[in-house]
């Protein structure tokens, strides 16, 4: 299935920068994401993928760049605005209240309430299960702070809470990191699914295998800059490689 | 035991306070637990225990609050000024129906909008808690000492008096109807969380613990009534209060006290927090954010608006104090309220909540209150020397908390 | 018959409170009656709770040091709710129904004035006074304003300086007695402290620039204080026998408790407060102690000669 | 000024103290920078300023200490004692030259041991920080009211009052040489850490920024030793000094008083523990443990044993602390110390060092307490009274504390 | 290169179990580790891999169990204990102190000192640099806090942390998660040359062709108890995933 790429595109980032203490972390990124697509954002470690994403989520204010959604400039200034264009985060470090149990914390900012306005705790654990099961069907602990989790399994509730949601626009840094092989699997998945659904997702992903299934296009930054963009359907494993290690430009990247 | 899914960090504070409160019935040949002195205890620490429970949202939240206190003060000395000066001036005298409504809810605005203020200056200012409200303690009460020219101020509103403990309580038929109530509640509330976990299928307890739990509520709320009904008026009260009405009093008459005021407020107060932190939304996100802040803030939280809301309801709470314990002294003295910071986060500290944030309860709280009071009052009662019984209060503090931590340790409770 | 006296103390932050609660014990003790007490931590709340839990340990009567005169009339309340008299032990309690015993703290303030006055009749005057939130501070500087009026009135002497000393602590009076010579470039002729306390600190000030020696007054008779008198730093220390007033208390509870009338106590009197209640009393005579007499807080046993002369010498008698 | 690589939160600091100053020399007539003021606000920060170096090791370990007021009160108790009973009834009169020494070893041993007693509750018993010291509050003062019976005890040893400020003055001279050693120090430090980077072969600051910042650190030594130079001797102290010695103050003589004995105590323990904090491995696991226990704990740091270090540390300064406020007061009275613990933990707190740990400076607390007295002892010589003192003093800290801030949120520094 | 596994083993863990709040997170476990061997621990997420090896590491107490070291029993209750044993352990949570930088991270517990005892900045700062460089070359961030790194920067300095003391015994609880690929080969590449230095690890790790790659054995966990374990070299891909994923051991297993 290919993407049409020919309307607004659904995201457009453009001129992006910011820096910390003088040093720009990222410097000068434009990109753009339409609907139903999966755009990769790679590069080393330390490039600035996940500095990049955090502006449009909100987290981090640019110093520098306009954001447009559907067309319209976008003013976001904190994770709350980003909501409100139904952007939905799955942050590297996942974000989650440690002290909380799962439900808690997937529906944090947003419980559901009883008609009395009272947190409707049952309702939500229900819920939780139901999404739970198809992330992670071995997840059992829902009565648990998640601080007494293992890795894998807080990764997925911080999978489910961004995808739960109706979300328009996806953004994913490394989620799958943590997971088991079973699991990744229910994520690519799930990817697939929620791309068919029309959703723009930014994924952030170290693995060329992963890259290449999941994703339409890809994005490489090296020391805070864009390298370039490629479709991944016109360039080889070792292309990208190329542009992410030694931030060579195959002939058909842009 | 296991099915009764008990709080068990409640079970071991409580075990710690029993076990005092046996100790100090021991030593005083069975004064302690009179019901004389069970209704002096609780109408001792309702003030701080107010004040306590709004503490608990505070320190959730990784901050601190030092100037309760003080903010206690200059509610106490606008209420008092109310009442005795600026009231009177408008032509309103001690008395009069709508003295002591209007007093409080200056005292209630008052707190509510320094707490509010303290919350915008650390929230959207980012100045340290400690900071602010450090400034906060040495701001307002000399505020108050100067709306009262340094002076104590007194008679107050009689309403007003009723609503420092002795003074005012429910009498005997009254407070039973209360407690008949509070039992009610105690059982719909055992019977609804049950009917909503089976409507999801969850799984529940067997019924007979359910039953188990239930009882013990209503058994401990009734014997509770009972205990305060037990406590006689004192004769020479009697003689006051049938004076007052132009009779005398009936020989071989005697009342109990029953349910005062300012523990029924407690109550309410202690209920309505319980369900905030619990029940609702902004619970919720008091929580979260002591968990993770930043974490809160990247969910869509307005932890900002938060830290302003919280101390919000913190400065209210200190009013509502102020309330009490200036009936209770019937008169404004500029000291009141002096340590009372102290005292109030080491109730909740006592009831575990911790100062790193994320983490604590209310009934926790007042129980930490109540355990700190009942060290005071029952050291005094003992009969040691006065500067004797400061060190023993602090000894024994450290040791209840030890065994606390002892008891959670073993029974591999967190 | 075992009866039990409660006292109830403010705080034992003075030295002399020790001496108070030793004196009043013996008292009962010889009376044959039981000693029970608390400590208010300087909190008219606790107090009160203080007073409640006495109260329900079924005591007889009642000795109160007072946090705060109207802060404690609950607390009176409560005990006549239950026939226990009770006694306004050195400071005043705004309530008819208490029995007053007390040094009278405006003559206090009047003989630390007239004693400075006496050693310095003109000149630069600063007024150390106490806690701002103790009422007994401006009571104190009530008296002492009365005998300097006229001399103020007659531009003899001026204060220069004049400030409260936050929780009667030694080491603020020294502060700000810092501040004030710093800011008057020493030009101090005279200090009018309120309490032994303060007058240490404002000594310890002083004896930095060598000015120590000018007249400074104080009260309580702490031993250092006294040893201060001896040694010329300190000019007097308004003396309230502590123990002639602990003594009283004692007897005064235990007598009252047995169902002596309030009126019937030995030398009482009738006393009018400021508050216009009328109030059964016995007043005691405070003592000034200045290098004159000296002597006599020896020869009371008050002090031991050593304690009194140690580092002195050639001092007043007895130090000679 | 980038190349300068400067603290630019100590910038912020001092910035907000040099507001403060200025302010208050313009509303005093310039008496607030006169030598002998700046003399005096040195001596009266000494006290708190030694604990807070300590605090900010505490609270930088995710702990706190309220105990320190009452640490510092029992030690001095103690050494009070040794001088005027104890060490007389062993034959060892005022005067003596043992006398001073044996009073401060006692002080500092007792101090060490409560603290170290406290950490191995916290640290080993894992009883929260704020219980142990809230108990020891309590428990400490009033057993040193028990081991005075209460009262006031004075004269002290002649030698011991020289640790108390104005008293033990070093003179001129011997002023300047210590300041001349200190500069040859600072130019000594900035070269070594100049080699240190050569050596290894990392980038370093321009030669013009090294020596910018060599000579402000010359400058303000010499300028501090020559300010307390400045500040003459009284002519009746002269007098006092020469009549002791038996002689008779020459026509036209002046002294200056020089650097105080307690200051210089000050110095050296500010460069001990900024030594400790930045140069031991002691300080690199205070830190690291403050950042995350855990960590700590998984890099095979004992952290347990780690805090009954800092908590001794902690003692010890508070013995140290002792010996300065009782010389400073020429006596021991009951309350000393009142209250330090609010100044102790507000002067670590101003200073940047943050209550949830991991966190802060010691020159930074130093600071602090400097800028909390001024605020005070400034009120004072402006003649505002005690009321209203406490309240602009409320306000200002808290002004001072939201400049730093806004200072650094334009700066961008952390 | 075959694995001499005929004398004793560098570590052997008999039946260990623990729990956490009444369930068993790990039940039962037995396995052993020969010098230059690489074992690989498997398992869904939530299986018990990482509380396994804190055992091991002295983070957690087993309520059951022994630990032998070159065939002595070994005491180790805290990880003061394992670090006598020559034991370093990359954790899953990295256990980095945020407030600190890379080099006093790095040399956390043991740091270089001057002659004089004092802590050497510099000496540590220029160790630092050095690994680091065979790490990730793109990392620069020498003074800052390691708060202020991206993911994958903060797990080098874990990684250089267990890898620069000389260890016996090396844990590494999925130490690629966050890298990316050409870090990931450095880090592959690493695993190689400690093996052939005679270092016995354990690996924890999702990812099938890098157990395949670096792995000798495997050891898969389900619900906290050993599946099996298998030699690489005699098994497939699909084999290990059936284990994983349905619990059933290929013949070889055992
Ligand atoms: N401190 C703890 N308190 C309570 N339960 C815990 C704790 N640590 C781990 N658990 C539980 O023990 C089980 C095993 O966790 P562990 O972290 O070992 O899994 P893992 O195999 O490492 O998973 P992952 O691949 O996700 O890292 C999980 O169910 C987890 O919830
Ligand atoms: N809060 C911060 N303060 C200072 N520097 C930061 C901060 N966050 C990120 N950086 C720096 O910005 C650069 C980009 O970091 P970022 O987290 O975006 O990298 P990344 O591409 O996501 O890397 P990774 O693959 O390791 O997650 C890094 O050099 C990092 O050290
Ligand atoms: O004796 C004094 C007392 O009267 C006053 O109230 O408090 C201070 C004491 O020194
Ligand atoms: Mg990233
Ligand atoms: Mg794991």
């Amino acid at each position: 299935m290919t993407v049409d790429r020919t309307g607004t595109p659904l995201v457009e980032m453009r001129d992006m920068s910011i820096a910390f203490g003088g040093i720009r972390a990222v410097d000068n990124v434009s990109i753009d994401l339409f609907a139903g697509e999966v755009v990769g954002l790679l590069g080393h470690n330390g490039a600035g993928k996940s500095t990049l994403i955090k502006m449009l989520s909100g987290a981090y204010a640019p110093s520098h760049g306009e954001i447009f959604i559907e067309g319209q400039k976008a003013e976001i200034h904190n994770p709350r605005d980003a909501r409100h264009y139904n952007i939905e985060t799955i942050y590297q470090t996942l974000a989650l209240a440690d002290n909380l149990d799962a439900a808690s914390n997937l529906f944090l900012g947003r419980e559901l309430v009883t008609p009395l306005g009272f947190v409707d705790e049952a309702a939500m654990e229900a819920e939780t299960r139901k999404i739970m099961g198809r992330l992670n069907p071995n997840f059992q602990k829902f009565k648990d702070p998640v601080s007494a989790l293992s890795g894998g399994q807080r990764q997925s509730v911080a999978i489910a809470r961004a995808v739960y949601f109706n979300a328009k626009i996806l953004i994913m840094d490394e989620p799958t990191a943590a997971l088991g092989p079973q699991e990744t699997e229910m994520v690519a998945e799930l990817v697939q699914e929620l791309k068919n659904q029309g959703l723009g997702i930014f994924l952030i992903e170290h693995d060329i295998h992963n890259v290449m299934k999941l994703c339409d296009r890809a994005m490489v930054m090296k020391n805070g800059a864009r390298v370039g963009t490629v479709d991944v359907d016109k360039v080889t494993d070792d292309d990208i490689l190329g542009m992410i290690i030694m931030g060579k430009k195959p002939p058909s990247a842009y | 035991m296991q099915s009764l899914e008990l709080d068990m960090r409640l079970l071991g504070m409580i075990g710690a306070f029993v076990l005092i409160a046996l100790v100090f019935n021991f030593f005083t040949g069975g004064n302690f637990l009179s019901p004389r002195n069970i209704f002096n205890l609780t109408i001792q620490t309702v003030s701080v225990a107010i004040m306590a429970t709004g503490m608990v949202f505070v320190i959730v939240t990784r901050n601190i609050d030092l100037s309760v206190g003080a903010v206690l003060a200059i509610s106490s000395a606008m209420m008092a000024m109310m009442q005795a000066r600026w009231m009177p001036g408008w032509g309103v005298e001690l008395g009069s129906p709508v003295m002591a409504p209007v007093a409080m809810l200056t005292g209630l605005i008052i707190g509510t909008l320094i707490g509010a203020f303290n919350g915008y200056l650390i929230g959207y200012q980012k100045i340290p808690a400690f900071i602010v409200t450090l400034g906060g303690f040495l701001v307002w009460r000399y505020a108050g000492w100067y709306l009262t020219s340094g002076q104590t101020i007194a008679p107050l509103d009689g309403t007003f008096i009723l609503f420092g403990g002795a003074e005012g309580t429910l009498g005997e038929t009254l407070s039973w109807v209360v407690g008949g109530l509070a039992a009610l509640a105690a059982i719909y509330g055992v019977w609804s969380a049950r009917q909503n976990r089976l409507r999801h299928a969850f799984p529940v307890k067997p019924l007979w613990a359910e039953f188990a739990l239930g009882g013990a509520a209503v058994a401990t709320i009734l014997g509770f009534i009972a205990t305060l009904n037990a406590y006689d008026i004192p004769k020479g009260k009697l003689r006051r209060m049938f004076e007052a009405r132009g009779e005398v009093v009936p020989d071989g008459f005697s009342q109990g006290h029953g349910l005062p005021i300012s523990v029924l407020i407690l109550i309410v107060v202690a209920i309505s927090m319980t369900v905030v932190a619990q029940k609702t939304r902004l619970g919720k996100y008091i929580f979260a954010t002591g968990g993770n802040p930043d974490a809160a803030e990247l969910s869509g939280i307005n932890t900002r608006l938060l830290t302003v809301k919280v101390f919000a309801i913190m400065g209210f709470l200190c009013g509502l104090s102020a309330i009490i314990a200036q009936a209770r002294l019937q008169s404004h003295a500029n000291d009141i309220g002096t340590l009372d910071e102290l005292r109030v986060i080491a109730a909740a500290v006592i009831g575990g909540t911790a100062l790193s944030g994320g983490a604590g309860t209310i009934y926790g709280a007042i129980l930490g209150a109540l355990i700190m009071q009942s060290l005071t009052s029952g050291m005094g009662m003992v009969g040691v020397d006065s500067p004797l019984q400061n060190i023993v209060v602090g000894s024994v503090l450290v040791f209840a908390v030890w065994i606390d931590i002892q008891y959670r340790k073993r029974t591999g409770v967190k | 018959q075992d009866l039990t006296v409660g006292v109830s103390w403010s705080n034992f932050q003075e030295e002399r409170w020790k001496t108070d609660e030793a004196a009043i014990k013996s008292a009962l003790d010889a009376a044959g009656a039981t000693y029970v007490s608390a400590d208010a931590q300087s909190s008219s709340a606790k107090q009160l709770s203080d007073i409640e839990n006495l109260i329900a340990q079924g005591v007889d009567a009642l000795i109160v040091l007072g946090q705060d005169t109207q802060a404690v009339i609950p607390a009176v309340q409560a005990a006549v709710d239950e026939d226990i008299p009770v006694v306004a032990y050195d400071r005043l309690i705004e309530d008819a129904r208490a029995f007053y015993l007390t040094f009278d703290n405006v003559e206090v303030g009047r003989m630390q004035a007239r004693a400075v006055l006496e050693a310095a009749p003109s000149g630069r005057y600063v007024m150390i006074k106490g806690s701002p939130t103790d009422p007994n501070a401006d009571f104190l500087r009530g008296g002492q304003q009365e005998v300097l009026q006229s001399a103020i009135d007659a531009g003899d002497i001026t204060i220069v300086g004049e400030a409260y000393t936050d929780g009667w602590l030694p080491a603020n009076a020294q502060r700000n007695m810092e501040q004030i010579l710093t800011e008057t470039s020493n030009g101090v002729d005279a200090v009018v402290a309120s309490n032994d306390g303060t007058a240490g600190g404002v000594v310890a000030a002083l004896t930095a620039q060598g000015m120590q020696g000018i007249p400074v007054s104080g009260q309580d008779g702490d031993h250092a204080a006294l040893n201060r008198v001896a040694a010329g730093t300190q000019t007097v220390s308004v003396w309230k026998d502590a123990r002639e007033l602990g003594k009283a208390a004692g007897e005064i509870a235990v007598a009252l408790a047995g169902g002596t009338a309030p009126e019937d106590v030995a030398n009482a009197v009738k006393f009018t407060t400021p508050g216009g209640n009328e109030m059964n009393a016995v007043f005691l005579a405070p003592v000034p102690v200045t290098a004159a007499n000296l002597s006599a807080v020896v020869d009371a046993g008050w002090i031991s000669q050593e304690a009194l002369c140690q580092g002195v010498e050639n001092g007043p008698a007895p130090c000679n």
